[in-house]
This record gives C-alpha cells, structure tokens and sequence, in this order.
C-alpha cells in the first residue's frame, strides 16, 4: 500500500489487522475511499464553479451547447459503468477467495446463544464469550445458534458471518497478529445483544498448546464419558446395531425429536438430562416407552460427564468398535 | 367539459370512455398486487416443497382429493356464470343479470362451504399446526406444508368471501332501475376480481392436492 | 359506447375446454407418471387453464396493449421473485 | 410547456382552502389538495414521535455504558424510530404530500383519478398509525425495523402483532397511492401533454408508484406470514420445522430495497424540478434522466441480496446481487451528473428550494457512493450491520430525501398556501440543517469502519469520541428541522401573499391561483411544447 494511505488508516483510527485478508480488505476500501474522494471533489468544484459563474445578473455566454447531450450522456455512463464493474470484481474476487476454506484447518465448534458465545475447542476445553486461536495457521469456525440468529463478527479480521439456528456454518481465518480483539455480536438479537460481546485472543502456536493443555477447569473426558454409557448400560440399548429397539444417539444433540403426541422438542441439555431421569415424560415417536428411569441411580457429576459425552456424538465421533471395547 | 355541472363535479373524468378505461387499468394494476401478494405465499411453498418433497408428498395424501377437485369445478361453473353476467348486463338483460349473479354466489358459497368442511375434518384430523399437530410417522416437515396449506386455502377464501360481499351489492344494484341505466361497469370490474380468485385457486389445487399422487 | 366482448358460444366452449383440462389433471395424478412428469403436467395444465380465463373470460382478448401488459406485469415480477429466491438456493451449498 | 390562453387575472375561483371549513370538510374530503394537506399534518406528527426517539437514543449513545434507558428501552426505541421514519413518515413524504398536491395540478387534471380511494388510503395510513401507536404505547416492539426472524416470530415478548399489524393496512394505504397516481398519470394528462413533455417529477413519480404497487403486497403477505407464526406457535419460517430464516430475509428485502427507491426517486424528481426553476433552463439529458428513474425502478427489483451478504446464502447469489448493486447505481449516477452539467451556462438564483436541491446533491451522493462500496462483497463483510451502513442511509434518506421533501415543501408552498415563507430565514435553517447533518452522521461512517455494530445499546469505550460528535450534530440538526415548522406555519397566515406563479415558472401547476382553487383549472390547460420552456416566461428583472 502508498505510504499516503497508510497515513490515511492511522487517521481514520481504522481497527488493528490481525488477519491475512484484513490489510487486503483495507487496500479494496481505502481505494473506494480515494476514487469516491475524487469524485466528489469534482463534482463539488464543478458545481462550486457553475453556481459562481452563472450566477443570475453575469454577464455571461448562455448559449446551448453544441455538443449532442447524448454523447456526454454515453460518455459518462460508461465512465461509470466500468469503474463499478472494476469494483465488483476485486470486491467478489476477495469474498470468493475467502469462501473456500483450505483443506487443512484447525476445527473450532462455535454456538451462540442468547447471549454468549459458548466454544469448544478441539481438544473439549470449553470457553464462553472468548476464543483462544493459534496465530499463522488456518482456523476454521464451526458455527450455529441455538435460538435466534447471532453474527460473528471480528473487525480486526474483518470478518463476520450471520450464525442461524437449524444450520451449521463455517468461518476460517488465518490471524496474524498475536494480541486481543474485540468479538461482537453485529446482527440484532435481543436484550443484551450489545451485550454478548467478547475476545479472540490471538497466541503463538506454542503458547496456545500450552493454554489448551493447561486446562484449569474439570473438562468433561470422552472416554470417561463413554466408560459410564457402558458402565450404565446405556451403550447395551443405543449402540447401534442393538436387538432392542431405542434410538440412536448419535447426533442427536441439537436436533429436534418428534414426540409420540406428535410435539417436537429440541434436544438440548435440559431434555438430555430429563431423557436420563424421567425417560417416560417425553418419548420419541415411534418407540416404546421401555427405558428405565436413572433418577436416583447416576449421581450429578456422572451425570454431566454422560450429558457431555452424548454431546460429543456425531458421525465422525460416534462409538467403534474400540470404543466399545475399551472398558 | 360543458356537460351538467354536477356529474361533473362528482368526477375527474372528461367522459365515460375515460372513466371506463380508468376503472379497468386501476382493476388490473390492482390484480398485478394481488398476484405478488399470493406470489410470496407461492414462493414459499415452491421452496420448502423441492426442499422436502417427500414430507410434502405425503402430506398432501392427507387432503381429500376429490373435495379438491369438485371445488375446482365448482369454481370454474361459477366464473362462466359471472362472464355470462357480464354479458347480459351489457345487453341491458337486467333480470338474466341478476339471475347470473346469484348463481355465482350460490357456486362461490359452495365452495366455501366444502372448503370449511375440509376445515372440520382437518381440525378433527389434528391436521391444524400448532401444538395440537399430530401426524404420526411423518417427518417435521409435514406440519410446514399443512401451515401454507392453511395459509394459501385461507386466504384464497377471505377473497371469496370479499368477492361474495362484492357480488350481493352487485345483486341488490340490479334491483334499482337508475343504476343499471347508466351502466355502470362495476359488474365487469367484480368480475375480473372474481376470476383472478378463481385463478389463484386453479393453481392452488395442483399444488396443494395433486403433490402426493 | 360499444366494446367488443365475447359471445355466449365462446364463453360455453372456455368453460368447456377448462372442465376437460381439469379432468384431464385430475386423472394424469392418478396414473403412472413419475413425480417430476407430474408436476409438469399439474402445472402446465393450470397455466393453460389460467391463460383461458384471462383471454376470454377476463377479456383481455378484447383489451388493448396497455391493459394486456398490466395483466403480464404482474407474473413477470413474480417470476423475478420467485427466480433470483431460488438462484440462491440452488446454488447453497456449491460453494 | 406552454402557457394558458388567458392570464389569470379575472375574478379568482375560490381556492381549496375556502371551500368549506368544517371539519367534515376536510375529513371527507375528496380534493386531492386537501389528502395532500391531512397527510401533511399526519406525517410531521409520526415524524415528531420518531424524532424524539432519535434524540433520546443519542442521548443514551452520548456514554458507552448503556447509563440513560435500560437496554429494551433502547431496542424499543430503535424499532419505533426506524419503523415510524420509514413506513410513517419517509414513504408517504413526498409521494403522499406532495405528490398528491401536485400531480393532478402538474399534468392539467382536476383531480386524480379515484379521488375516493384516495381518501381510503389516508384512512387507511390513519389507521395502521392507529395500531402502531398502540403497539408502543401498549409497550413497544423490539425487532429492527426489520422483523428478522425467528427472533420477531418467536422470541421477541414485545407488541410484534399489532406492530406488524400497523405496517401491514399502512402498506394497502402506499399501494392505493401508487395504483392511483398509475393510472392518473396514463389518463388524466391534459390534451397534448406527451410522455416527453412530462415535468421529470412526474416520471420520477410514475417509477416510485411502480414500486409501491409490485413491491408492497410481498411485504404485506411477509407480515402476515409473522403474524400467523407467531398466533400458531409454529410457521413456516420456523428452525424446528425445518423452516429456514433466510426465507423470511429474501422477502422482506424483495420489498425493502425497492422500498428504499420509493424512499429517494421522488426526492431526485423534485431536485429535477428546483434546479430547472432556478436554474432557467431544461434539465441536462431530459430523456435519459426519466428513463433513468425508470430504470432504478426496474433494476432496484433485482439486487435485494446484498443485505445478505453475510446471512450464509449462497455464495453464487451473493456474487450476482453484488453485481447487479453495482449497475442500478448507473442510473442515479447519470441524474446526479446530468444535474451538475444542467447549471452549465444556466442563469441561477439561490432561493431556498435550490439550496435544498444542492444539499441533496452532494450528500446523496456520499450516501451512494458509499452505498457502492457496500456493494462490494469483501468489504461489506466487514461493514455489514456497523455504523457504516447506519451513516450510508442516513446520508440517503435524511440528507438526500428529507432534504428534497423540504425543498419541494418550499417549493411549492406558495401554491398550497398562497404565501411566500420569509426567504432569509429558510436559507439559514437549510444551512443550519446540512451542518448538523453532516456533523451528525459522518462520524458513523468512521465508527462503522472501526468495527461498532448497529443496534448497540452500550459499547466500547473506544468509540466515545465519535459518538459525542454524532450526538452533538443531531442537536444542531434538531434546530434545523424546527425552524422550517415554525416559520412555514407562520407563513401560512402572516405570510406575504405569493400570486399565481412567484417563480415566473411554465410548469402547469403554475398557471392556476394560489392557493389552487378546488377544480384547479378554469379551462382544462392544452399543451404544445416540451416542459421548461422558460423562454415563454422571462425573469422581468433580467
Ligand atoms: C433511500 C434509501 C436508499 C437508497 C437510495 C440506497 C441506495 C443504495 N444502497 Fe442502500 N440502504 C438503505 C437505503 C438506501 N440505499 C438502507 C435503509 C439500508 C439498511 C437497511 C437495514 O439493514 O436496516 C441500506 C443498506 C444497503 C446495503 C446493505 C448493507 C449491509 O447491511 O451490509 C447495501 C449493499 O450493497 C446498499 C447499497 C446501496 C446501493 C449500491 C445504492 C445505490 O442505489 C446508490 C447509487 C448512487 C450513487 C452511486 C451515487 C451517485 C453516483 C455518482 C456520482 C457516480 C460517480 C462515481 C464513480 C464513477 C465512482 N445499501
Ligand atoms: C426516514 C428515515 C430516517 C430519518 C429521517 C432518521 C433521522 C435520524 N436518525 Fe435514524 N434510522 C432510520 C431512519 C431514519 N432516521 C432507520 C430506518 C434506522 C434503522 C432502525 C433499525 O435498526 O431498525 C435508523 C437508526 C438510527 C440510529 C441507529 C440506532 C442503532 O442502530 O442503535 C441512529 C443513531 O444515531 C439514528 C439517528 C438518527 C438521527 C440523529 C436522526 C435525525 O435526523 C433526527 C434529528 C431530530 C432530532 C434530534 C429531534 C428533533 C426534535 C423535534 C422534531 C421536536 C421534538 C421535541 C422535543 C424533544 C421536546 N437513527
Ligand atoms: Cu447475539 Cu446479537
Ligand atoms: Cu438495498
């Protein structure tokens, strides 16, 4: 970039770049910026100029022009025509190569939710309302909304993606810059909307395995988990394939059940958690209420790892056979 | 622009023709409304039904397909009936003129009452949405087409019934001998609103009825 | 003022052609089509169907240009709605 | 366009304001002048609510901590400020007040062509004004003036339906407007008044009524949709069903950025007019500037998308709206070139609707240049729902529409109220005006730039600065909008009497009395010749 530009964002108080594509967003704005600029300074030093000369009681030429108005015409449509097409290829050029994330990028699951931003990194270790990125290396977000639609928006990456509820999205970046960044919320959601703001703290890869090994709070334990789905029998009924007829649990947490009274519930914690104790209040169409209920029989905190652990469920995760014979 | 004052006074029109053609470009642009207003509900459907065509399909089974269908000819009798009306107030016949109409009314009221009846057996049926939905073995989106069902047939009946209104004014006109002397063109005006009605439900019973099938 | 307009022998035969293209929609689901060739048929039958309702019982047979495109204009908008809704779906995913 | 056979110098006809001064007079009048009138009054009420919701929302932003209302005070305030500017005060602005004065007066008609649907329209704008206030006074509505879903569909514990309810019977009100100003302007033009001796207000006018008539009725059928939702407890925009938001999204904005054209096309056509009138001469390019206007209507249906940008559509959409933004900005580019080069060898004097038409020029074409790079994908990535793009409409709406509903109000005041309105003193408020303005909101752009999100009741400390700067311009601004209420209704009464045609204009609507008297014309006006003919009147004192 011009050393004249760059002079220009320190006095527009533009925000920190800490993103490979944030300075290339910035070259596309400032140079809107700079043709915008010149054309309104034309256009005021034009008109400026016609108002003074032509003012009424100058004694000035008033004669029509000789030139045909439809040749000025043409002229400055085209004029304009291409310098808008110019901008929306540099403008669709970046969005489209920012779209297609690498192949190899390091995988963050992000919900939001009215309103804080609940993420789990890869290894479990759970964090709200801040995000713990490595610097320099492709980082893909996983993102979607438990209510109602959030944005995810950091400026200093110049990044933002709308998280919808029923659909997962992703986002990925390559953060440059070690540091702190504000992570707001942009798309309008309810009460505390300006509220659920947050961090991306930026850190080098070393300082970032350290902070995920560090781990300070009990992190619920996949494998733990899977040892009380066997420990309780849970795996004998929901493992798949099974000789007694009870749903799959995997991915089930998030999505919606159909109820035998035709209801749908989402499957979140609460209903997990019901599920385990009361199972015959809510029972999914088209199956038996047959499952005995746990209430009394798994204490809290095995509770909560179970909880964390049909979570985890999902197709690439769901149970193997290792898994089933690990205990 | 000499003619009796307060005739003219009354409109802002230099004569008849003028007036005539006004009141039917007015009615058109305003079908032209209508058209994008039920074309939002058409939208939608369009996308959840190649979105989920099997949930739509077997929704559909639920309607009752030969209702559906005699509605729908119920509804193109009524439309001949309201073109010969038109016909016959042209030829100045005032009472085949009213004799049209009512017969128009009479199918339009069919209709409704058919269509309300499909209503009972929906509501019966646990086919409304809402928390009383029950469809069994069917995906969740069954209750999103049984929602645009309820919207589309709905609102395709607050039309009728707006176009019934329309037709017993039309019919208590015929009944003052002043009116149709100066041949009003409200008679062909209700009847370009009571075809387009019509129009909407002829794409309406496909759609909604013959999905499953 | 005199305005063309339809004779009762076009109108019965309208209301003639509508009543078999309705019998004829009604069957055709009820044959061995797949779903897609009965979509088509479902649809391009109510488009027929709507085209002889606005020709001749709406008249615009007997119209003008002016009337005839306010007629059009509606659907034309329909079909930019409706058109760039689903560009955006069919291409989700895509990319 | 010429002139009238006779001057107007016989005994006057009594004008609109004297025929009759009962209230049912005016309540069930069918006089075009006097709808215009009731929707004058009408709109500076909602605009007055609307206004105070602005300046208690720049009040709360003055401190970054969310100190003066609570923060569903302030989502309530936003959702009332932008619902009552846009659908109870902006739309209905020009169109429905001055439009409805004018276009009969314009085109040599006596009156529109339904005057009756005409006053249901005003009953109707009455009427959705009705259910909105109830829905604030009953406790506000808290969803943007965008009703996203699902959040105005299910979440939201606010006055959603009786909000929605108001917008709703408001949009068969714009749509009755447009449909009669359509077919008034196809059959009710004057003998030998052609399409090309049109004044470009009228054109300006015909391409707003053609959206109002194809865009509003998907906007009502949305509403209704959000209605339905939220009385069955289930919809079709519903995540649990396997609705999708997005769909909501793709039809409220098939309405809304058409709806944003209605918002600016008649400002350029009164632009098209004062720059002509004081300029003395015909607009630069008469042909491509009408066809323009109709080419923003028509190209303004097609790029809806880029609000959507970021809302996870397709990516291919988004590419193509991006696209298409950047074309429907050629037109407007063309209007704001073909005014400059219309003061080109023109004889101009500064009276106050040019200076408002000059305001217009350049702050509109801020508004659209930075529209443009809105436009631009990559970048609106990042500006997208900040205050770059609160600070591009504003530029817009208050600094290009407001601006040109203002200027044509005092344009055309002597014809509605037979007196001239004290000419300094509307120099110094139009000025006082673009100050505040531009004090107010272009430090929203820098905001917005710097990463501050819209709809923010508190926020970082970091944008207090720009914030204070932003609220500090608003009260000047506030200054600007109160001079003209007061002096105009001053004027109104005490002013100096106008005469028929104090602008020694051709225009039509000047060859009658002022005020218009009730059937307009004496002898319906013949034209035969192309509009701004200004040769036929010389300024005496030149
Ligand atoms: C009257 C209202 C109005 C008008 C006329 C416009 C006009 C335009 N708008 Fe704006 N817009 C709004 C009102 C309006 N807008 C509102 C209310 C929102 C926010 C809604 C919400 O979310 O609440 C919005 C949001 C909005 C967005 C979405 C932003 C976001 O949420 O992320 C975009 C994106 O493309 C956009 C683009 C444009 C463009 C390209 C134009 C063009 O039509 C502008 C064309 C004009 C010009 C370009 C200027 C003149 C040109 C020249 C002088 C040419 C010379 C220049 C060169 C050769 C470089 N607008
Ligand atoms: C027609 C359109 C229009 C107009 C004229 C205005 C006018 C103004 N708007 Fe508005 N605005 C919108 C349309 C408009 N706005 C829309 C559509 C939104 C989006 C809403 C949403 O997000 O959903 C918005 C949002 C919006 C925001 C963003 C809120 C947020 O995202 O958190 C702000 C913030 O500053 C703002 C400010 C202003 C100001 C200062 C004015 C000024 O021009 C007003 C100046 C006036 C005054 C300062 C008061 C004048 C006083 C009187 C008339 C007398 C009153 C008497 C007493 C106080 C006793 N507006
Ligand atoms: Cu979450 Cu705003
Ligand atoms: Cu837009």
């Amino acid at each position: 970039m011009p050393a004249s530009a760059v002079s220009l964002v320190a006095f527009l108080g533009l925000p920190a770049r800490a993103s490979a594509l944030a300075s290339r967003v910035d070259a596309l704005f400032i140079t809107q910026l700079v043709v915008s600029g010149l054309m309104v300074g034309l256009l005021l030093a034009l008109n400026l100029y016609f108002l003074y000369r032509y003012r009424r009681g100058a004694k000035v030429d008033r004669r029509p022009l000789e030139i045909s108005e439809w040749k000025i015409e043409t002229a400055w449509i085209v004029a304009t025509l291409v310098t808008f097409i110019a901008f929306f290829f540099w403008g669709a050029r970046l969005y489209v190569d920012e779209e297609k994330a690498p192949a190899v990028a390091y995988d963050i699951a992000v919900t939001g939710r009215q309103w804080m931003w609940d993420v789990r990194q890869p290894n479990g270790r759970r964090e709200f309302n801040t995000l713990h990125v490595p610097s320099g290396r492709p980082v893909r977000l996983s993102l979607t909304s438990e209510d109602v639609i959030h944005s995810f928006y950091v400026p200093a990456f110049r990044m933002k993606q709308d998280v919808v509820p029923g659909k997962r999205v992703t986002l990925w970046f390559n953060a440059t810059r070690e540091g702190t960044y504000s992570l707001f919320c942009a798309e309008f959601c309810g009460t505390k909307h300006s509220a659920m703001i947050g961090e991306i703290v930026v850190q080098s890869p070393s300082d970032y395995a350290q902070w995920l090994a560090s781990d300070a709070t009990p992190q619920p334990d996949r494998l733990r988990g899977r040892e009380l789905f066997a420990k309780y029998s849970c795996s004998g009924c929901h493992d798949q394939p099974s000789a007694i007829h009870a749903p799959s649990l995997v991915g089930v947490f998030g999505s919606s059940i159909p109820l035998d009274n035709g209801e749908f519930v989402r499957a979140d914690e609460t209903y997990l958690r019901d599920s385990i104790l009361q199972p015959a209040k809510q029972v999914i169409a088209g199956y038996q209420p047959i499952m005995p209920s746990f209430q009394g029989v798994i204490p809290e905190s095995d509770l909560l790892e179970l909880i964390a652990y049909i979570e985890t469920l999902n197709e690439s995760t769901a149970p193997t056979a290792a898994d089933a014979a690990h205990p | 622009m000499n003619q009796s004052t307060t005739e003219i006074e009354e409109t802002p029109y230099v004569d008849a023709t003028q007036h005539r053609e006004a009141n039917h470009l007015g009615m058109w642009m305003f079908l032209a409304t209508e058209i994008l207003f039920f074309g939002g509900l058409f939208s939608c459907y369009s996308i959840y039904r190649w979105t989920y065509p099997a949930a739509f399909a077997q929704a559909s089974n639920r309607l009752d397909f030969w209702i559906g269908t005699i509605n729908t000819g119920v509804l193109l009798t009524s439309s001949l009936f309201m073109a010969l009306a038109d016909l016959a107030h042209h030829a100045k016949a005032v009472r085949l003129t009213r004799i049209h109409l009512s017969l128009t009314a009479l199918l339009g009221a069919v209709f409704l009452g058919l269509k309300f009846y499909e209503y009972y057996q929906k509501y019966v049926e646990h086919l409304i949405p809402g928390p009383h939905f029950a469809f069994p073995d069917a995906p969740p989106q069954a209750q999103l087409f049984f929602f645009l069902y309820f919207a589309m047939t709905g609102l395709h009946a607050a039309h009728m019934i707006i176009g019934l209104c329309a037709l017993g004014w039309l019919v208590r006109r015929t009944t003052k001998p002043a009116w149709t002397a100066r041949h009003s063109d409200a008679v062909s005006i209700v009847g370009l609103y009571w075809h387009f009605v019509d129009c909407v439900w002829i794409f309406l019973y496909p759609l909604l009825y013959l999905a499953g099938r | 003022m005199q305005v063309a307009e339809p004779t009762r022998k076009i109108l019965f035969s309208a209301y003639a052609a509508l009543l078999i293209l309705l019998a004829v929609s009604a069957g055709a689901a009820n044959e061995h089509f797949s779903h897609l060739e009965k979509l088509l048929i479902a649809l391009l039958i109510a488009a027929a169907k709507c085209a002889i309702v606005f020709w001749i019982f709406m008249q615009l047979k007997y119209q003008r240009g002016l009337v005839r495109i306010f007629a059009l204009v509606g659907f034309f908008w329909l079909a930019i709605m409706a058109g760039l809704i689903f560009a955006d779906y069919l291409t989700r995913g895509a990319g | 366009m010429s002139l009238l056979a006779a001057p107007i110098e016989k005994p006057p006809l009594p004008s609109y304001l004297e025929a009759g001064h009962s209230v049912r007079s005016w309540l069930c009048t069918l006089d075009h002048k006097r709808i215009g009138l009731l929707y004058l009054f009408s709109i500076t009420f909602f605009f007055a609510i609307a206004a105070v919701a602005a300046a208690l929302m720049r009040i709360e932003l003055l401190t970054p901590a969310g100190d003066v209302v609570a923060s569903d005070t302030y989502n309530r305030l936003f959702t009332l400020h932008g619902v009552l500017m846009v659908w109870f005060f902006l739309i209905p602005s020009i169109p429905s007040v001055l439009g409805n004065f004018v276009i009969p007066l314009m085109i040599g008609a006596r009156d529109v062509a339904f005057p009756r649907l005409n006053l249901v329209s005003w009953y109707l704008f009455i009427f959705g004004g009705a259910f909105t206030l109830y829905s604030i006074v009953g406790g506000g509505v808290d969803t943007g003036w965008t009703f996203y879903t699902p959040y105005s569909s299910t979440y939201s514990n606010s006055h959603v339906m009786a909000m929605a309810a108001g917008v709703f019977i408001t949009g068969f009100s714009s749509i009755a407007t447009g449909l009669n100003f359509i077919v008034t302007i196809h059959k009710l033009r004057a003998p030998g008044l052609t399409w090309f001796r049109l004044p470009l207000f009228i054109w300006s006018m015909y391409a707003t009524s053609v959206i109002m008539v194809l865009a509003t009725p998907v906007l009502a059928i949305t509403l209704l949709l959000i209605g339905l939702e939220r009385f069955f407890g289930v919809g079709i925009f519903d995540p649990k069903l396997g609705g999708d938001p997005l769909l909501f999204q793709h039809l409220f904005w098939f309405y809304s950025h058409p709806a944003v054209y209605i918002m600016i096309l008649p400002g350029m056509g009164v632009v098209s007019e004062t720059i002509a009138a004081f300029a003395r001469k015909p607009i630069f390019g008469y042909h491509v500037v009408a066809f323009a206007s109709l080419a923003i209507a028509g190209l303004g249906f097609l790029v809806w998308g880029h609000h959507m940008f970021v809302s996870s559509q397709s990516v291919y959409a988004g590419v193509v709206f991006s696209l298409l933004s950047f074309l429907v900005a050629v037109p407007s580019a063309v209007k704001v070139f073909s005014w400059t080069a219309t003061l080109y060898r023109a004889s101009i004097s500064f009276e106050t609707p040019l200076i408002y038409a000059l305001g217009f020029m350049g702050l509109f074409t801020i508004g659209g240049l930075t529209g443009m790079i809105l436009a631009t994908l990559a970048v609106d990535v990042h500006v997208h729902d900040t205050y770059f793009v609160v600070a591009h409409f504003h530029y817009i709406m208050v600094g290009g529409m407001v601006l040109g509903y203002l200027g044509g109000l005092h344009y055309w005041w002597p014809k509605i109220s037979g007196r001239m309105y004290h000419e300094w003193t509307a120099r110094i408020s139009a000025l006082i005006t673009f100050i505040g303005f531009n004090l107010t909101f272009f430090p929203q752009f820098v905001l917005g730039y710097m990463g501050m999100p819209r709809r923010y009741h508190a926020y970082p400390q970091e944008f207090q600065m720009l914030n204070v700067l932003s609220t500090a311009g608003a009260s000047i601004l506030a200054i600007g909008y109160i001079l003209p209420l007061i002096y105009l209704t001053w004027s109104f009464f005490y002013g100096k009497k106008a005469g028929p045609n104090p602008w020694r204009n051709p225009g039509l609507e000047w060859q009658t009395a002022s005020p218009a008297p009730e059937h307009n014309f004496e002898t319906t006006p013949v034209v035969n010749g192309p509009p701004y003919d200004f040769e036929v009147l010389p300024e005496e004192s030149v």
